[in-house]
């Protein structure tokens, strides 16, 4: 069985289909991309996944487990993290800071180490912090730690999210878009990083509109729309999908 | 023009940051004496009365700073903790002659049970909502201080609350015991606050308050963090409760309106929300300037009022409410451990 | 008993929702709960009763009071808020500056008018019909007409004009709104306005019902009516209506059956009932909160 | 038609604008290209009256509009799709579009407008009823899109229209951009995706770091050897 | 307390120029005898504190008319206490730090008072509170006395004019929910009780302040028979159940306590309150010629007719006053002990402190008659 199973998942939201019987595998350390146009339903799978929203039909597992009824916070201890669409950073706080919050569920502390900072609490944050600065050095934000996320340029808050979510310790990365509002050079160098990643072992599933990032990435794609899945397959299948061309790619030439 | 200022502003901040840092120690050792020589230097018990007043007001925003700065959950209602932790304590002390010290962990347990009863179904309530509903428990604790006669003593209050007292010894204002008293406690939990924001419990606070769904995504038990937060708060409230009752030696039910709610509250958006020192000078503005402003009579709250209107026109994120300009401060192991690693990357790349 | 405990409880919940209407126009711009709301009420009817001394006449003496406590909303708005909505600050900065305000209004009427109860005359006293056991007086059944009246053309404002659709474009993003031609500040201060002219009316009813006028009458009556517009989900002009209602009458039988002590909690008590099982109140429409 | 001259725009102590002159005249399509955070979006918000300007000047056929209130500038015949969307959640779609049409007094007009965004956007008549927030992000910026269109502008503000949205709609938006210009409506556009920006365009600025590194024929911009190492994503 | 002189060390330096040039008979080290007047100025109850400075006010300026006492000016210093315990013990303190003030009169309310009271008493400053009635606030302490009946003297009064009076039997009780009104009407149904006879309580309904409907608690009097009604609440209860149980029963009795003796009953019930009936110990139409001067110079000053509380103030004042001059010291042990014996013959009556500092005193009845206050017969 795959890492990441999804078998015929259905989401309504009043009369409204936005999912429908939507089924697709991952294997460990793949890039798996799922496009479709607009309003197809790809976020509200994200949001499926993640258990931002209850599924109404179907079943999620993951390593062998279902997770479809599990609370979203526990989905992440499992191991699946994401980004968001829109960005959501916590923009009160520092960049250290918000990849420290992702390093929240793997702190081993109690708060009754913090209250009398036992040397178990010091040690513990001590191993976060650095931690923490290992990621952003990884992803090239380094130089912005002590920054408050608010003042970050967009570019460098969508790779700030992705930091957060790999802070979670979880395996399996949902990146919403992560290219959106860069131009080609940015969206050059976020491939690379994404590349990076699946060589540090890590799963990621993408929902991106930039051909020119998913083509070149993914090992295999899905396509939506209407919330019912389409076609399926490696890139140069998908690019020259008939169905996918008339309902997604319109007359843009693909060089996958 | 304009922004040069701006500039100055800036640095002002840095600067001042950067001067209390560096100065740390001299600044604690001459705050710390003076406040314990602060007695001895002025007898008058009135005065000595308001400085255990704003040193009680600081505790009871502080705990309210944790609810609100932190989580961002706004509670019109605390006057219900502080009262739950008043009566407890008092009627602990004048029934059962408990000391003050146990009927003081007693109101804080009740307050706390009383946290979890209104964190937990609350839960799913957000902004207003929240809000109104705390304003409500606040009503109704008061309610049911004035009508459940036989423990309260309803209307009629709590009479005769006595001083506490250590080894035999009673605290009072005129022996400035009271306000020994209110200094440990004020010392305690302010350093409670700060250990607890400086870890994974504070982060998590703050970003429930930010991004409440982002915080969900980075496996932040949302329950659990809200509940804590009003465990903590009606905590903290309660014992500043018990300190109260007893200074004051006599609650009853309207000694806890919505006033007193509204105060707190003032106190922290004043300060400034989410920082430790503004409860401090929040405190010392709204509960100094009422009792300064005797001779102005029927206008005393018509000042007032334009106090809390025009503060707020003019510094709305509170008086001292900046966010931290220093850098992110890292502990010696880390910028070790980081040196260390840099120089293993020069040493692989050299090779 | 029950009967006319009831209909007594109608009659206050009508007050309560004439007041919650006010809190919940300004939350329904600002999301801002407005706590000076209770004392421009408060101001509203000593104007009444102000010019009524001047023996203009009762009607004409509620119209100025209506016009004067219409312009103190706006002042509210223009001297306290818009400052803060510049300088994009936090709303509860806001709120706190509302408390600072009704502060200042209430203890100026303290202060010019003496914190006594005085007399305001009745309106309305046409004396009582018997309907079985049921006693109604004239003024009952007018306060009700007036504020089923008052909601009806607030409804038809803020859900079939223009101004009503700009009101609620403020609301949901002004940036976005004065982008589309909409001047948002002067949306809001019509919108502090008609609050101000709700509590206007709202004070010499009830003022007129109960012939009492005070500096604090609003406090008590501010935060149940508060409570009312929160329990009908605040924002909503009929959640204002029926939360007033609601929360008129379970005092009412609260009074009857527990006394008359434990009424004051009782509006807090069925809001967080009712908030339990609907976060949004009764007629409050969900936050949309799309990830 | 838009003239801007040395243009500075602070954020609190953040020089965002350090002096930009730029020209847009009637009938063009004028595109601005730029990295993250070069301050293009806060050039429409200053036009827009949303940043402040602390000096400098903009005219907008020959009226001096620096500074005035964002509400005026719909009747002066700007209109904008703003970044980040700026749609209102709780209206519906149709509603969303009706206050496009705010300043619009002619019943007729507004239905006209009505037809031509769906027409445009056949998703959105789909949705009329739906609330603008729990649309997706792509519907999302076609709402904003065919908001901006309800008031009959004369001078159209994009920002980043193409963000989010799928391939095909992409193009669709290009050739929207394109048939609106030829029924004479003159465009400001912002674009990440440079390539399509420059294509559709009469003239280009470059922006970087608050100012103008360069301007020009879009073509001659297109083929500069840094704009096609820095923006275009070529080699 | 030698702490307290450093605070005021200033104004004493101030004044010991100005006494040498002014008059030298006095010993003291201040130029005016200064009395506090402790009560709300703000708030819902300002009415009350605002009347006892009044009426203080206008004690001491008969006073100082006449030279003084002891040769000194007298001032009358107001304090807020915003009818607020906890804003009561601050003052309290305060007033205790002054330092120079020989006697307070105050609080308002009984539950106030009794928490400023051990402060005085602590701190051996006299408190003659013009208004409280609970039984315990005498009880603090030697310094502490009250110039108003214990409640139950007054509660049984206004039985006597429901029971004997007016002939009623089935006593129906509206209270307001505070400690006075919560004590009152307890003491009511003890007292009735103990009467023994026919007449019984035949409902009790307590009421909050914060509310100006009280037809709830009006509809269950009613259902329950009551033929009188005891009110025990101040004008502003009095007033408008007066209004809302006429209308639902035009014939009812109500019966009010003398603090409910106010010109305002009338101008805020109007023909409501026509035949409300209350025992006062001040009565302000009396023909007695003391009692006629007095309410004039009131009314002149002020421009309403004084309440009773407000005279119970001003013959407060006057005891406070008469007790220093006696002594001929301001130090309060001594002018405690001539206080306790004084026998003061004031407008609220003759004025004798029994050993709790309590006092006694004779009740007139009064009722409402064509808009103004008479005299029962
Ligand atoms: N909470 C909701 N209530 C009603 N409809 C919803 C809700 N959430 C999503 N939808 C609808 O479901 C459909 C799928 O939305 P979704 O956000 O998953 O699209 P998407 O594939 O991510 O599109 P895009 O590429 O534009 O982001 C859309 O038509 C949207 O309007
Ligand atoms: N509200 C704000 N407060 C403070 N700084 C801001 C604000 N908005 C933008 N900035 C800063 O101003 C600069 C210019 O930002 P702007 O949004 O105009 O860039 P942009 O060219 O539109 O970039 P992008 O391609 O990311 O949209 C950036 O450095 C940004 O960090
Ligand atoms: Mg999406
Ligand atoms: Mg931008």
């Amino acid at each position: 069985m795959a890492y990441l199973q999804v078998n015929e998942i259905t989401k309504r939201f009043g009369g409204i289909v936005a999912v429908d019987k939507v089924s697709f595998e991952v294997n460990k350390g793949e890039i798996v991309s799922i496009i479709g146009p607009n309003g197809a339903g790809k976020t509200t799978v994200f949001n499926m996944l993640t258990g931002v929203y209850t599924i109404d039909e179907g079943e999620i597992v993951f390593d062998g487990k279902p997770i479809h009824n599990q609370k979203p916070q526990d989905i992440v201890k499992v191991g699946i993290s994401r980004t968001f669409q829109n960005i959501r950073l916590f923009y009160d706080l520092r960049v250290v800071e918000n990849v420290l919050v992702g390093t929240h569920i793997n702190t081993n502390y109690n708060f009754f180490d913090s209250v009398f900072r036992t040397p178990r609490f010091r040690k513990e944050e001590d191993d976060k912090v650095y931690n923490a600065i290992r990621i952003l050095q990884s992803i090239g934000l380094d130089n912005r730690r002590d920054d408050y996320a608010q003042n970050l340029p967009y570019g460098d808050q969508r790779k700030l999210e992705i930091a957060r979510a790999i802070a979670t310790g979880a395996k399996v990365l949902l990146l919403d878009e992560p290219a959106a509002g860069m131009n080609p050079q940015e969206s050059a160098e976020l491939l690379q990083f994404i590349r990076s990643l699946k060589v540090q072992g890590y799963t990621v599933i993408m929902i991106e509109h930039d051909m020119s990032v998913v083509m070149n990435i993914s090992d295999r794609i899905y396509v939506i729309d209407h919330g019912k899945p389409i076609a399926k397959g490696i890139p140069s299948e998908i690019a020259n999908n008939e169905r996918v061309i008339e309902a997604y790619l319109g007359g843009v030439n693909i060089n996958a | 023009m304009n922004d040069i200022k701006q500039k100055k502003n800036f640095n002002i901040i840095l600067y001042l940051e950067q001067f209390i840092d560096r100065f740390k120690l001299p600044l604690a050792v001459s705050s710390a004496v003076l406040l314990l020589i602060f007695p001895h230097l002025l007898t008058n018990q009135y005065i000595l009365t308001i400085v255990v007043k704003v040193g009680i007001y600081i505790i009871l925003a502080l705990g309210l700073n944790i609810l609100t700065g932190y989580v961002g959950l706004v509670s019109l209602g605390h006057a219900g903790f502080v009262a739950i932790g008043a009566y407890t304590a008092s009627l602990l002390a004048t029934r059962l002659g408990l000391g003050f010290f146990l009927s003081m962990l007693c109101g804080m347990i009740c307050a706390g049970i009383a946290g979890i009863l209104l964190g937990l179904p609350t839960l799913r309530l957000s902004g207003t909502y929240l809000s109104i509903v705390t304003l409500g428990f606040g009503e109704i604790i008061k309610t049911i201080a004035m009508n459940w006669d036989s423990v309260t003593n309803g209307t009629l209050g709590v009479k005769n609350i006595p001083s506490p007292s250590i080894f035999g010894l009673k605290l009072t204002i005129a022996n400035g015991g009271f306000y020994y008293l209110m200094l440990v406690m004020l010392l305690i939990v302010t350093l409670f606050c700060y250990v607890t924001y400086k870890s994974r419990t504070g982060r998590a606070f703050l970003a429930i308050k930010t991004d409440e769904m982002a915080g969900i995504m980075m496996g932040i038990n949302v329950t659990y963090y809200k509940v804590l937060a009003f465990v903590l708060s009606a905590c903290i409230c309660a014992s500043a409760g018990a300190l109260y009752a007893s200074l004051i030696g006599y609650i009853d039910p309207n000694t806890f309106t919505f006033d007193v709610s509204t105060m707190i509250l003032s106190i922290v958006i004043l300060g400034g929300m989410g920082t430790i020192r503004g409860m401090f000078i929040g405190s010392i503005i709204l509960i100094t300037f009422p009792e300064l402003s005797r001779s102005l009579m029927d206008y005393r709250f018509v000042v007032y009022g334009l106090i809390l209107v025009l503060m707020m026109r003019f510094r709305p994120q509170g008086l001292l409410g900046w966010k931290s300009q220093m850098p992110y401060k890292l502990s010696k192991s880390i910028t070790r451990k980081l040196e260390q690693a840099r120089s293993d990357k020069q040493e692989n790349l050299s090779q | 008993m029950i009967g006319q405990q009831i209909f007594n409880g109608l009659t206050l919940g009508m007050a309560y929702a004439l007041i919650a209407v006010g809190y919940s126009l300004v939350f329904g711009i600002l999301r801002l709960v407005n706590f000076s709301h209770g004392s421009v009420y408060a101001f509203g009817a000593h104007a009444a009763l102000l010019f009524v001394g001047m023996k203009l006449g009762i009607f004409p003496a509620i119209l100025m009071s209506l016009i004067f406590t219409g312009v103190l909303g706006i002042l509210i708005d223009k001297t306290a808020l818009e400052p803060l909505r510049k300088k994009k600050s936090m709303p509860i900065a806001s709120l706190i500056t509302t408390i600072g305000i009704s502060n200042i209004i209430q203890n100026m009427l303290t202060a010019t008018f003496g914190s006594q109860k005085k007399a305001f005359p009745a309106l309305f006293d046409f004396g009582v019909i018997s309907v079985g056991k049921l006693q109604i007086s004239w003024t009952q059944i007018c306060m009700c007409i007036i504020s089923l009246m008052l909601m009806l053309v607030l409804v038809l404002l803020v859900h079939k004009t223009k101004i009503g659709l700009a009101m609620r474009a403020c609301e949901q993003n002004p940036k976005a709104a004065s982008m589309m031609g909409i001047n948002v500040n002067f949306i809001i201060s019509f919108t502090f306005f008609l609050g101000g002219v709700s509590a206007a009316i709202a004070g010499a009813l009830i003022s007129g019902y109960y012939q009492i006028v005070y500096p604090n009458m609003g406090y008590m009556a501010g935060l149940k009516a508060f409570a009312a517009a929160v329990l009908g989900g605040i924002g909503s002009l009929p959640g204002a209506l029926i939360g007033g209602l609601l929360v008129g009458v379970s005092e009412s039988m609260a009074a009857t059956f527990l006394g008359s002590t434990y009424r004051d909690c009782m509006a807090f008590i069925i809001l967080i009932i009712v908030l339990i099982v609907r976060p949004n109140g009764l007629f409050g429409k969900k936050g949309i909160t799309k990830v | 038609m838009l003239k801007i001259e040395n243009l500075h725009t602070y954020y609190g102590n953040i020089h965002a604008l350090k002096g930009i002159d730029l020209e847009v005249k009637e009938g063009e399509i004028v595109s601005l290209i730029g990295s993250n955070g070069a301050g293009k979006s806060t050039l429409l918000s200053t036009i827009t009256g949303v940043a402040h300007a602390k000096s400098g000047s903009i005219t907008f056929k020959s009226n001096n509009i620096t500074n005035i209130p964002t509400y005026h500038i719909a009747n002066t015949g700007i209109s904008i799709s703003p970044e980040g969307r700026e749609v209102f959640p709780a209206l519906t779609v149709e509603e969303n579009l009706r206050l496009g049409a705010y300043i619009v007094k002619d019943k007729k007009k507004i239905e006209e407008g009505y037809e031509r965004v769906y027409k445009l956007f056949p998703r959105l008549q789909e949705r009329y009823k739906q609330t603008a927030g729990t649309l997706s992000g792509g519907e999302q910026q076609m709402l904003a899109i065919g908001r901006a269109l309800m008031s009959n502008p004369q001078l159209l503000l994009l920002d980043e229209p193409s963000l989010g949205l799928a391939p095909n709609i992409v193009l669709l938006i290009f050739d929207l951009i394109r048939s609106i210009n030829e029924q004479g409506i003159t465009i400001l556009l912002i674009e990440q995706n440079a390539n399509m920006a420059l294509s559709v365009s009469n003239r280009a600025y470059v922006l970087e770091n608050g100012t103008v590194s360069m301007s020009g024929d879009a073509k001659q911009i297109a083929n500069d050897p840094r704009v096609k190492k820095a923006y275009l994503g070529q080699a | 307390t030698n702490n307290s002189a450093t605070s005021s060390e200033s104004t004493s330096d101030s004044t010991s120029t100005t006494k040498e040039t002014e008059s030298t008979q006095s010993s003291e080290s201040t130029e005016t005898i200064k009395i506090a007047v402790a009560a709300p100025m703000t708030g819902d109850t300002a009415e009350y504190g605002i009347g006892f400075t009044n009426a203080a006010q206008l004690m001491a300026d008969e006073w100082n008319a006449n030279g003084g006492v002891l040769g000194q000016q007298i001032e009358i210093v107001p304090y807020d206490d915003k009818n607020s315990s906890e804003e009561a013990a601050t003052i309290a303190q305060k007033i205790v730090s002054e330092g120079d003030i020989v006697g307070v009169i105050g609080h308002f309310s009984s539950g106030v008072c009794l928490t400023a009271a051990p402060i005085y008493q602590q701190n051996q400053i006299i408190e003659i509170s013009p208004s409280a009635s609970h039984p315990d606030y005498s009880l603090v302490g030697d310094y502490i006395f009250r110039n108003n009946t214990v409640i139950k003297s007054e509660a049984a009064a206004s039985i006597d004019i429901a029971t004997q009076d007016l002939g009623k039997k089935n006593i129906g009780i509206i209270s307001i929910k505070t400690d006075w009104g919560t004590n009152t009407s307890q003491v009511i149904k003890d007292l009735v009780e103990q009467l023994g006879s026919d007449v019984k309580v035949v409902a009790h309904e307590e009421v909050v302040e914060g509310s100006d409907d009280y037809s709830p608690a009006i509809t269950k009097l009613n259902e329950a028979g009551a033929d009188v009604v005891i009110c025990a609440g101040m004008y502003n209860l009095v007033a408008p159940v007066a209004k809302q149980y006429k209308q639902i029963n035009p014939d009812i009795q109500i019966v009010g306590f003398s603090n409910a003796y106010s010109q305002q009953l009338i101008e805020l019930g109007g023909d409501s309150v026509e035949g409300v009936c209350f025992p006062v110990i001040f009565f302000s139409e009396s023909q007695d010629e003391k009692i006629k001067t007095y309410v004039d110079a009131f009314t002149k000053a002020y421009g309403t007719a004084p309440s009773a509380l407000s005279s119970q103030a001003y013959d407060s004042v006057g005891m406070l006053l008469t007790a220093i001059e006696q002594a001929g010291t301001t130090d309060s042990q001594q002018v405690r002990k001539f206080l306790a014996d004084l026998g003061y013959d004031g407008v609220t009556g003759y004025t004798k402190f029994d050993e709790n500092g309590d006092v006694q005193k004779d009740f007139i009845k009064v009722t409402i008659k064509d808009g103004t206050f008479v005299k029962m017969d």
